[in-house]
């Protein structure tokens, strides 16, 4: 095991040294940069699954000569999943970037590109595995420099810059929340290291045991983007280039995931208060429709999968929540089904997302631009793309019987059992987020529904849709690679439950794979078949069968009459693309029914002719949708503290007197203290 | 394993056959009750017949969803039927999907249906996809919401295990209230998902009022046969969902022959009463504006919450 | 030599005393010649005060320092200074920070401190030199607050000079003079920083043809 | 003791020389001959400290141990650095004629009498001495401030000027009181100011006087160091100087400075408690933190931006020495030693930068990743090192800090025993996290406002007029070099540097 490790070591470091070493072109330093982060990235998923096998934690460490900092390794199952999805994505992204940046020769240095997305994989990479503290937050900073200097790949946009700077903000600040945690608990053991997390010498008290619930909950929420602190996501993941989106959205914020499971049921031995799980539950309900209530409103395809990742990682909290519930009051089979779907849908997401991000790439690629509005009709000029998007978007959708269909219905499951629970705020607050979760699900399914139907199909709205053509072969690659691997992981979940199974029995305490899988496998059935019980593989069958029967019926009651192609009816005139449903209108009866938590401002201009007051020479409308937490939360904040550093401003007067002043009553006001 | 398949075969065969008579019926009650004579009720037999024989006149914008779609729907729409007990108890798919799968296998159709709408091009078929989203997205929260209220009842989300039980007396609280509440709910969901009035008038081509419709305007010929029939089927999925989930009575528990029989003939008299119970509505009621959909499926929503509560307080 | 000594102390808090009435006479008078004129009067106070101590004390080397004193604080600093106003014309100081009697009042208070926060260590002092600890103190925030309150860089330059008179005032009475090579080193190091000080107000002049030190708030925040 | 003789009369030879050779070059090379031989003297002396511990030469009046050494260390690579960057520095001023040529003598010539200064300051056995040294260094770097002679830099100088010499003036009260309390053990000689002959009776010395003296001796050199709220006069005075002697000044005199207070608080902690001393330090240490990390918010020029930055890291460095244990004072030196070489860097960026854009408003800066790459690169790793980011050492330093202060918390006790004033119990575990949560908020405040403005000058298009490229000169030699130290120290600390760190962190510590 050690041999992958340095392999991948290895590849991640000479990716980050070649490129910047050769002086060369542009394609050389790409081949070299993203083919040995392909190289370690596969090492990684090696690595990945025999960790997740492997009877013991593997782990090694060195020794720093700096005090308390040692970098130390442990490869558990759990590290070893995050591992495997990482390398996973990473894998399909090095591909993807090969095609991808020679968007950007000329335009920016391939050489810094090609070796920060190295350093970027390498460092998530290292996140997960990290068994010390000071050096999980050395990688975990390294990880977000990294990310936020791809971010700013193309700085010369004003809100590039921006966005960078709001992400790298926020990243930070969750961090300063993250070290205080650590803290706590190394005023406990005495030591950065894991182990002394886990066993402190003097146990931490219930006050410090909670304070670091919501340190932590804060510090990586605000990684993980969780409703009130998502907002730098919608900016920062468009604004990088999309290999880089596909991996910050896909891997990125799943790493604070890790690390909530890691502290909650690792370092505090899953011993906790019924609200901690409560308030988690609450917090990834919101985020999921929060979430994908502003993707909704979003017609630029890279900030609309961005607030997807936010609603995603409401669903994963959501089953990470009801499992904490039930671990409170002692129904760990439960505890350990809702572990498990949040982890499941955490490595669907990573992937449907990546897809999806890449997709997206893909269309960038194609018509250099991110409006919505002016795609349309892809489909026919990018096939291929269209139809990996199209598997993306359904998965997303939770459409059975697609991965994301599997998780999110485990889920459901874990929130139905509530009924076991003692108390009926809680019996009837799960449903209630089940009820939420169901308006998530349907609501991403229309907002997929839009983000394909407007993009891809229809007439092209635009030239650059016109001239769009289809991306090159790495590209696809990489896109088809994850869209199997999506496929896969909706139709085998006796292969993926197993796994999870292995990552959850230690926090568990008890290995749940019987209890999940039915029928040998074929079926998952939750608790047993009398109670639920599912089968992707058969439901796919079944599809694939009745559609035959469809096609049969057709034929055997038409026969075999050919089709008619003619013109779309446009009420007598030629249909063109502006007589289209535009993103904007599709979405018109959600804004209005929904309008409370928009609060939306619509502005309509008309010029009218002077001969009649009846014809409009030219409209002009625009809606925005109120930015309710920037305006009412970060803001706020932000004034405060240039407001009181505007009023110190008064100490440096500028008058010698004055600054004499100071030291001599220093002198003074000391002098009385020390007699 | 044979049986297994015999079974499937059946409930399939029951399910293509029902679906076009209790459109049929529901016209038909709705002709008389509008003093009509109205067409025979096994009209849309004959229309269906009629469309698969049209050559279909196919969009020149359109991509192969557009062609794919009313397959898509048609399976989608029939897997969910076959999920659903309809005249034995113990359907061999049980272990396939319970009953949040077939809410999900239904949204797949919606969601292809939606795909398709905008795929002609033509501003109707968008505002038809637009304002099918709406409808759909707020009725599955109450959806859910009152399936978990049965679930409770039933101690089960997998509707064999929820039929079986009922049919065979099982597990039914003392006090029904919770029971009747998600049924109220359930029967709006109904309602709205399978595009009846109030919710959206099948029978208008009016675009200031279609939804469904609206979305399927550009198919012809054998595609919207496919598509008539997956509606049809969709209303015969709900109608048997509610007729065996809160009155299973006669539904074949055993595989005995005659069972089965008086299962068979029970589940087409319950279908029919239902039928012509919403053939009443439509007739009573004139269909909302879009936007007062909302109070009508958020009343869905209450009830449904409300039945959760009662079953827990009557519980506790 | 127990009449003696007590006499020596006598006559030590009397100069120091002296020095310490300068000090007021320098924080209320107005003219800037005559302030510098005060500083010398007190520098040949201290002067004779270490005299007196070494005398007294038979350490030798204080003379050397008494000596190095009346060179650099009685004749050639008070020269360097008096160049400075001439060149400058700067008569009086017209506006003050804080006027005369606040000032005196504030010294008196500041006095009180001084002896307040040396009351605990001042027994550990020589019998001969007891309260000098305290008047040394005193001075030395006198000449502090001297130059808060004044505006001219001269007088400010005063006030420092002042608090330096303070410290070796210190030096001398509490420890009977640093050790020799410190003692020589401060002196230079003050030396320097006068004519440093000089040169400046000559630039200063230059650049904002003033030398009133209040006008120096270009740079702030 | 060669070394010794080399450390002391290297510089002054070298400011004799600049002051009769006219070719820049020659007076280049000068300084850097001199430079380097004062870093290989510091190499050997480190190497014996290490070896046979401290020691003394010239008689009584030269005292090394691994303290000086670790200072000396600073000052020699920093020095090193600074020497480096004048050359194309300065040359491009006399070019473009913003001084005289001539004036590059009194310029190398203060510079080495300001090197020698620290040097003495740092090297000197006595208290006394070391006074004597540190106001000289303040009488030399003055004029350096003032050096372009515009009416800010007067202003800058001669606040300097004032502020610093009124400081030093109470540290020498400070040190006369020393004089006063150990005269009544050792008796009159002329020793009696010498560390050496100070630390071993340290326990006999009178408390009472040894508080005063203290405070005196924090107040003065206080100002020297810059602490908040003797710390007016910092900003004015980095904004103005010449870009190398800024560097100097913040990456080297306000250790010097640190250093005089801590060997005064050496001989303190014995007679009085460490909790007193301590107390002290961490009160001005957070004042300082706080304040800068406020004014740091709201800079608009970049220079003084750096200069708030150095009020804040010298507050943190206090605050681990004032927290003290192993750790804390471990966290302040290394702390020291990072903040020395960032600044340093931070300071020859802005130069560079200033030497392009010709102002110093961050408004009117943008696009140097284009402009100037190199310097781009050194300002975006100065700025993240000094904003305590991983993978760079002030990271690790800094989390040493704020470690010791989560388990040791603040000595409170300093209030205590003046008994009327309020208590503050500053080390329960409770308000330990309260003061680790303040520490914390600063850290994230100066760090918003240091990258926002700092990416705002790196990235973006330069304005019309502006040359876009850099050409490698020698003073982006020391740049990287600092560079690859910053980072390098951030994973792992060469080992002899690192026993440096530990023996000094144990002459400190009460031993």
């Amino acid at each position: 095991m050690l041999n992958l490790f340095l392999l991948l070591f290895a590849g991640y470091i000479a990716g980050l040294l070649l490129p910047l070493c050769c002086p060369a072109k542009p394609r050389i330093q790409n081949i070299l940069a993203h083919g040995s982060a392909g190289l370690a990235s596969g090492a990684g998923i090696l690595l990945g699954v025999t960790g997740l096998f492997a009877p013991e934690p593997w782990t090694a460490s060195v020794q720093s000569t700096l005090p308390f900092l040692t970098f130390a390794i442990r490869l558990d199952p759990l590290a070893a999943l995050f591992v495997l999805t990482i390398s996973l994505v990473g894998l399909a992204a090095s591909i993807y970037a090969l095609g991808y940046v020679t968007e950007f020769y000329g335009r920016a240095s391939i050489a810094v590109l090609g070796s920060l997305f190295n350093g970027f994989l390498l460092s998530m990479t290292l996140v997960v595995i990290a068994d010390n503290g000071f050096f999980f937050l050395i990688v975990w900073e390294l990880m977000s420099l990294l990310s936020y200097f791809l971010v700013v790949t193309e700085h010369g946009k004003a809100e590039v810059r921006y966005a960078g700077l709001f992400y790298l903000i926020m990243t930070h600040v969750g961090t300063a929340f993250i070290i205080l945690a650590f803290l706590i608990f190394f005023q406990g053991g005495g030591s950065f290291s894991f182990e002394a997390f886990r066993h402190p010498e003097q146990p931490l008290s219930e006050g410090m045991r909670t304070l670091v619930f919501l340190m932590v909950l804060i510090g990586f929420g605000t990684k993980a983007g969780i409703v009130p602190l998502h907002v730098w996501l919608p900016y920062a993941h468009p604004a990088a280039p999309s290999h880089i989106s596909a991996l910050m959205s896909g891997v990125m914020i799943k790493t604070a995931i890790y690390a909530l499971v890691r502290v909650y049921f690792d370092f505090l031995g899953g011993q906790f208060p019924w609200w901690w799980g409560f308030v988690v539950l609450v917090i990834g309900a919101v985020s999921a429709l929060l979430g994908v209530m502003y993707a909704l409103m979003e017609h630029d395809l890279k900030s609309l999968l961005a607030y997807h990742s936010v609603e995603n990682i409401g669903i994963i909290l959501l089953g990470i929540g009801a499992g904490m519930i039930f671990q409170t009051f002692g129904l760990t089979e439960f505890a350990a089904l809702g572990l498990l779907a949040g982890l499941y849908h955490t490595i669907n997401h990573a992937m449907f997302k990546a897809l999806l991000f890449l997709g997206a790439g893909s269309l960038l690629y194609a018509t250099h631009t991110r409006n919505m509005e002016e795609y349309g009709g892809l489909l026919r000029r990018m096939p291929w793309t269209g139809v990996f998007f199209l598997i993306g978007a359904v998965s997303i959708s939770a459409l059975p019987p697609t991965n994301g269909f599997v998780s999110e219905w485990l889920v459901f499951q874990s929130l139905f059992l509530s009924f076991h629970l003692p108390t009926v705020l809680l019996k009837l607050m799960l449903p209630l987020a089940a009820a939420m979760l169901a308006l998530t699900s349907v609501l991403a399914l229309t907002c997929f529904a839009k983000a394909f139907g407007i993009s891809f199909l229809a007439l092209p709205r635009s030239s650059h849709a016109r001239q769009a053509e289809e991306v090159p072969i790495t590209m696809r690659i990489a896109m088809g690679m994850l869209a199997v691997v999506c496929v896969l992981l909706g139709l085998a979940p006796m292969v993926v439950v197993p796994m999870l199974d292995r990552v959850v029995a230690p926090f568990a305490g008890l290995s749940i794979e019987g209890k999940v899988l039915a029928l040998d496998g074929w079926a998952l059935a939750p608790v047993n078949v009398e109670f639920s019980s599912l089968s992707p593989m058969a439901l796919a069958l079944l599809l694939i069968a009745l559609s035959a029967l469809g096609l049969l019926l057709a034929v055997a009651f038409g026969g075999l009459v050919k089709q008619r192609y003619y013109k779309t009816w446009g009420c007598g005139i030629n249909l063109t693309a502006r007589m289209e449903y535009t993103a904007t209108g599709f979405v018109q009866p959600i804004k209005r029914v929904f309008g409370a938590i928009y609060q939306p401002t619509v502005k309509l201009e008309t010029e009218l002719l002077k001969e009649s007051r009846y014809f409009a020479k030219r409209r002009h409308f625009e809606f925005h949708i109120e930015p309710v937490f920037q305006k009412y939360l970060y803001d706020p904040v932000v004034a405060f503290f240039i407001g009181m550093a505007e009023r110190l401003r008064v100490i440096q007067g500028g008058s010698l007197h004055l600054y004499l002043a100071y030291i001599f009553v220093t002198l003074i006001v000391l002098l009385l203290f020390a007699v | 394993m044979l049986q297994a398949i015999f079974l499937v075969v059946a409930q399939t065969i029951v399910l293509l056959a029902v679906s076009p008579f209790i459109v049929g019926l529901i016209k038909k009650v709705k002709a008389r009750l509008q003093l009509r004579r109205g067409a025979s009720v096994f009209q849309p037999y004959a229309d269906l017949a009629k469309l698969f024989r049209k050559e279909p006149v196919v969009s020149t914008t359109t991509s192969w969803i557009f062609t794919a779609t009313p397959y898509i729907v048609f399976a989608s729409t029939l897997a969910a039927g076959l999920l659903v007990p309809i005249f034995v108890s113990r359907t061999p798919l049980n272990f396939a999907g319970n009953i949040i799968a077939v809410v999900y296998l239904l949204a797949l159709g919606t969601f292809f249906l939606m795909l398709a709408g905008l795929d002609a091009g033509s501003a109707f078929g968008g505002m038809g996809s637009s304002r099918e989203a709406i409808v759909a997205s707020l009725t599955e929260p109450a959806m859910i919401l009152s399936i978990f209220a049965i679930a409770l009842t039933k101690g089960s989300t997998n509707l064999s295990t929820i039929v079986h039980k009922t049919a065979l007396l099982e597990g039914i609280v003392t006090d029904p209230s919770p029971y009747l509440m998600a049924l109220a709910a359930l029967f709006i969901v109904a309602i709205a998902e399978t595009g009846r009035v109030p919710v959206d008038n099948p029978a208008t081509h009016l675009e200031l009022t279609m939804i469904h419709e609206a979305m399927v305007l550009e198919y012809s010929g054998r595609y919207l046969a496919l598509i008539e029939w997956a509606a049809g089927l969709k209303l015969a999925v709900f109608l048997s969902l509610i007729a065996n989930i809160f009155a299973p009575w006669g539904i074949a528990t055993t595989l005995a022959p005659a069972a089965m029989g008086i299962g068979l003939v029970a589940y087409l008299l319950k279908i029919a009463g239902l039928a012509m119970l919403i053939g009443v509505i439509e007739c009573m009621f004139a269909k909302l504006r879009l936007f007062r959909v909302t109070d009508l499926l958020g009343v869905a929503f209450i009830l449904a919450l409300l039945g959760l509560l009662f079953f827990y307080i009557l519980r506790s | 030599m127990q009449i003696s000594s007590h006499i020596g102390s006598q006559l030590v808090d009397l100069c120091s005393a002296l020095l310490l009435l300068t000090c007021f006479a320098i924080v209320a008078q107005r003219r800037l010649s005559a302030c510098v004129d005060l500083f010398a009067l007190q520098s040949a106070f201290l002067v004779l005060t270490a005299a007196l101590v070494a005398f007294l004390t038979g350490n030798h080397h204080i003379y050397i320092a008494a000596g190095l004193t009346g060179l650099i604080k009685v004749i050639i600093i008070p020269r360097v200074l008096k160049k400075v106003i001439e060149r400058l014309n700067v008569k009086r100081e017209l506006v003050m920070n804080v006027n005369v009697p606040a000032g005196l009042l504030i010294c008196g208070a500041l006095v009180m401190l001084a002896f307040f926060i040396t009351q605990p260590i001042i027994p550990l002092g020589f019998l001969l030199t007891r309260d000098s600890l305290a008047i040394a103190l005193a001075i030395v925030l006198i000449g502090f607050f001297t130059m808060i309150a004044r505006q001219k860089a001269v007088s400010q330059l005063v006030g420092f000079l002042v608090m330096e008179n303070g410290l070796f005032l210190g030096a001398t009475a509490a420890t009977y003079g640093m050790p020799l090579i410190v003692e020589l080193g401060v002196f230079f190091d003050v030396l320097i920083a006068v004519l440093i000080a000089g040169i400046y107000t000559n630039r200063l002049q230059d650049a904002f043809d003033s030398v009133d030190t209040s006008h120096l708030t270009v740079l702030k925040e | 003791m060669i070394e010794v003789l080399v450390l002391l009369i290297a510089p002054l030879l070298a400011g004799g020389l600049s002051l009769v050779i006219h070719r820049s070059a020659l007076l280049h090379a000068i300084n850097l001959t001199s430079m380097s031989l004062l870093v290989v003297a510091e190499i050997m002396i480190t190497r014996t400290v290490l070896r046979d511990g401290p020691f003394t030469a010239l008689g009584q009046l030269v005292y090394l141990d691994a303290l000086s050494a670790f200072i000396l260390f600073i000052i020699g690579a920093v020095g090193l650095a600074c020497s480096l960057y004048m050359r194309s520095y300065m040359d491009e001023q006399v070019a473009r004629g913003v001084i005289a040529p001539g004036r590059l003598n009194l310029f190398f010539f203060l510079f080495h009498m300001f090197l020698l200064a620290m040097v003495i300051a740092t090297v000197a056995n006595s208290v006394g001495v070391q006074w004597v040294a540190i106001e000289a260094t303040t009488l030399t770097t003055t004029f350096l401030i003032a050096f372009w002679r515009r009416r800010e830099s007067l202003e800058a100088g001669w606040k300097y000027l004032i502020l610093c010499s009124v400081g030093i003036s109470l540290a020498l009260f400070g040190v006369v009181l020393t004089y006063y309390s150990s005269l009544h053990v050792l008796g009159d000689v002329s020793e009696a100011l010498n560390v050496t002959q100070l630390l071993p009776v340290a326990d006999r010395l009178n408390p009472h006087v040894l508080k005063l003296a203290f405070i005196f001796i924090l107040v003065g050199y206080g100002t020297k160091v810059g602490l908040v709220p003797m710390h007016s006069w910092l900003p004015d005075a980095y904004t103005e100087a010449p870009a190398p002697v800024a560097a100097m000044l913040a990456g080297v005199l306000e250790i010097v400075a640190v250093y005089a207070i801590l060997r005064m608080r050496m001989i303190v902690d014995h007679a009085v408690s460490p909790a007193f001393t301590g107390g002290l330090l961490a009160l001005l240490g957070f004042a300082s933190f706080v304040t800068a990390a406020f004014f740091i918010l709201i800079q608009h020029n970049y220079k003084r931006l750096f200069a708030y930055s150095s009020i804040e890291h010298m507050g943190i460095a206090m605050i681990g020495f004032g927290i003290g244990g192993p750790l804390g004072t471990f966290g302040g030196l290394f702390h020291l030693l990072n903040h020395a070489f960032a600044k340093s860097m931070a300071f020859f960026a802005a130069g560079n930068i200033h030497r392009r854009f010709h102002t110093v408003e961050i408004g009117q800066v943008q696009g140097l990743a284009i402009a100037q790459p190199w310097t781009a690169m050194a300002l975006m790793i100065a700025g993240l090192a000094l904003s305590a980011l991983p993978p760079f050492a002030p990271f690790v330093s800094e989390v040493q800090v704020v470690t010791a202060l989560v388990t040791q918390g603040v000595p409170g006790q300093w209030l205590t025993n003046s008994g009327a004033m309020v208590t503050l119990a500053l080390s329960d575990q409770f308000s330990s996290l309260g003061l680790t949560g303040l520490f914390l908020l600063c850290a994230v405040l100066a760090f918003s406002g240091l990258l926002y403005r700092i990416t705002g000058m790196v990235w973006g298009t330069p304005p019309e007029g502006i040359v876009r490229g850099e050409t490698w000169t020698l003073g982006h030699l020391p740049v990287v070099v600092l560079a690859a130290a910053l980072v390098g120290f951030g994973f792992f600390l060469p080992q002899s540097i690192r026993e440096l760190l530990e023996q000094a962190t144990q002459i400190l510590l009460l031993h």
